[in-house]
């Protein structure tokens, strides 16, 4: 029987190694899996390197795993959003790296990666500094940059739904990043507002199909 | 010294002439800052989806005071509403929709532009904060008619239209339309063309305050939109 | 007001060029716009350049505009399937040129335009024929091969459900090319079964934005 | 010529063992022909969620007479039923899922398998008749792992497992495991290993009807799938 169902989010995020990858879904404090976030701060995985919209706000979920300095890396297209002290103080205290990367480009990276390909030309941000180092290519008369696929270890993950195959839906535009990230990371960990009965989710509605995710947690409160 | 016989636009009144070129039926992006503006000024009669790059296709107004739901929000992270025949859909594809020319017309922010159209908005370089781009080089090099909401100059007065941007580049050569609180300029092949300036503004008065050459359009006309915020 | 409907199936194919390249969505006989097919043969346009991942049943839709001799080339994945005869005495004749592109990369090609990108890497149909012609690149170890995007001037499509703004639902597996099909033409006509108040489709289970379509017209029991 | 001292595998004996090796929760892909049968012998006490190229996510049995639904296929275009806990997506995600290493399995049929495991299953080069490659090779390079079901030789007896393929290749080295009407064979780095024969038959007799060299794995056993189909 197919059951991605974890009891707790030290269960859900359980295994995380030092050094990972982690896709943190969300923009802005939408979608964002704050009770992962926490628990993965529990946990104690170090030397992260952190792909997220945007990177924490306050002194809570991402914010402080990067105030414990357990975050070695920040791939980004906007850091400044919210109260992104803590940020501003490891980037400015050089204990933190950042790797800009517009935010179409970021998500089209993972998708990349999802679809197993190998990367891809984009128009976006040729002739600009972004595109330092990178390789180009005139195409139909327009520059275009060369993107690779971009994948993670882990991607923690916030749906409104799921069952125990996995199957997610989102509530408006919490959905963001989440469906693309889930298709990336090796190991895809979710907390949701609540699990449904197999089937009581509409199949022409499904957003994320449960293939792309290894673990479930519900954390409402319904949970 | 004396004052200016000229009185600048509010950033509403920018918004405002901007949301008067967004056709029926058109598909618009809004960028952060004045252009976000422009959603409340889009004539009553015509139908306008707004983009907003978090996912929703059909962007609304604010919520009423009661009916805020914390999981919507503009690309400013303002808590935001779906018009009806809205939709959502997840960042690639909503990345998609910007880079694969289907947004018909883009208004961004801006801290300069060129008279070639070259767009700088996304870093003032400044040492104090790391830098961030977020969706506006996709923005500038895929909507298929990019315009600029900005104020004419620098708060020191000196211009922020150039012969060549100072700052590094978001996109070169994609900007077809600027919106200052001055005036209403088309960048075209033959250079800056004036289409319009507020009441009391001149070509003269407005070339020093704009570093290239500027051309009067024969059909230039007053730009004085109305002062009231709209309802 | 945006409204994208249109009276007749005539009124939806108008203005579809000679030499145009046309997407025609469906697998099998599941999700096809037949009705537009019908409606494109009466409309006349020749020259006609295929992409479809079949070729076409019996002597109705698809297999008509072969057999009154207006494609001249055909870009599917798979012709054999069903009663293909249409497409299989133009092949013989050699009257129908064939383009043989395996099911995903036709499907990423499109998406590829539709994504405004200039091309991916894909390890798919390295090392084969193919391949032959096509420039490739070894990543991580692996060969891959540059495919380029995949752009139509016209897409004909089938969904269950529209809106006024184009807004579309899909029947279970007849969703299959459609979607991507609407986002990667220049006109996308869509055949559907009802047309809607706007407002009455769930957003969170919109298969297809309105923004990706043009024209809409009812052709089922509702229409 | 007396006749042989061993009966080949039926084609659902070949698929009732290949569903056999599917673990409870695999995500599997079944290509056209005898691997298409393999569904229905899946052991019930475990959960198999099977992927149809054309956005099925959850594939399920036939339907039963009268709950037939033109809008549900498989990849064989036979009316099929989407399984409780199943979805639907579109194309490119449908080949997103092949493509990026999301199968666990896919089970293909072939032409012919080399004993390095390159794949020929997608053209006979049959003049008479234009080629098609559907999925083939997307499924061959994507999926985690490849199996293939076929006869074990051609009608005329010549072998289908060759040193090299003769047909054009669906993807080189992607093959790991192939269950034939008499055997089953793991492609391993140091060659062609025998898992299983049929009753009645021997290494011997085996390597007459294969073009590269057997090993005999040690703990080779008997291969004896039930008679009769599954209920």
């Amino acid at each position: 029987m197919i059951d991605k169902r974890v009891k707790t989010v030290e269960d859900a995020v359980a295994g995380v190694r030092d050094g990972a990858t982690v896709l943190v879904a969300g923009f802005g404090i939408v979608g964002v899996a704050d009770h992962l976030l926490e628990a993965l701060h529990d946990q104690g995985a170090k030397e992260l390197t952190i792909v997220a919209n945007n990177s924490g706000n306050g002194d809570y979920g991402l914010a402080r795993l990067i105030n414990s300095g357990r975050v070695r890396k920040v791939i980004c297209s906007y850091p400044r959003s919210g109260d992104y002290s803590a940020f501003l103080n490891a980037y400015k205290a050089k204990s933190l790296e950042l790797e800009l990367v517009p935010q179409g480009t970021i998500s089209e990276r993972m998708r990349c990666a999802a679809a197993g390909l190998g990367g891809f030309f984009s128009p976006v941000s040729a002739h600009t500094k972004l595109a330092d180092g990178k390789e180009t290519r005139e195409i139909d008369g327009r520059l275009h940059v060369f993107e690779k696929p971009l994948r993670g270890d882990v991607a923690l993950l916030k749906a409104n739904k799921a069952d125990r195959w996995g199957n997610l839906t989102y509530l408006k535009s919490a959905r963001n990043f989440n469906p693309v990230m889930a298709m990336a990371a090796e190991l895809s960990i979710v907390e949701v507002d609540e699990i449904v009965e197999l089937g009581s989710l509409d199949p022409e509605a499904v957003a994320t199909p449960g293939v792309f995710v290894d673990r479930v947690v519900a954390v409402g409160a319904n949970a | 010294m004396t004052s200016p016989a000229y009185t600048r636009l509010s950033r509403d009144q920018m918004a405002w002439r901007a949301a008067q070129d967004l056709p029926d039926g058109c598909f618009v992006n809004l960028g952060i800052g004045i252009p976000t503006l422009a959603a409340s000024y889009v004539p009553g009669d015509r139908e306008v989806i707004f983009h907003s790059e978090n996912g929703v296709i059909g962007l609304g107004p604010k919520p009423k005071p009661g009916e805020e739901d914390p999981n919507i929000t503009d690309a400013g992270k303002n808590l935001s509403t779906l018009i009806t025949g809205g939709c959502y859909v997840h960042h690639a594809d909503a990345f998609l929709m910007i880079r694969g020319r289907h947004l018909d017309v883009s208004l961004l922010g801006a801290f300069e532009v060129s008279e070639t159209g070259d767009l700088a908005n996304w870093t003032t370089e400044d040492p104090a904060f790391p830098p961030g781009v977020g969706g506006a080089m996709d923005l500038a090099v895929g909507a298929r008619e990019i315009r600029v909401l900005m104020a004419h100059t620098h708060k020191s007065g000196s211009p922020r239209i150039l012969k060549r941007c100072s700052l590094p580049l978001t996109a070169p050569g994609v900007v077809k339309r600027i919106y200052t609180d001055l005036a209403v300029i088309d960048v075209t092949p033959k250079g800056l063309v004036v289409l319009e300036m507020i009441p009391g503004m001149t070509l003269e008065l407005l070339q020093t305050m704009t570093e290239p050459k500027l051309h009067l359009a024969d059909s230039w006309q007053a730009l004085a939109p109305p002062q009231a915020k709209a309802a």
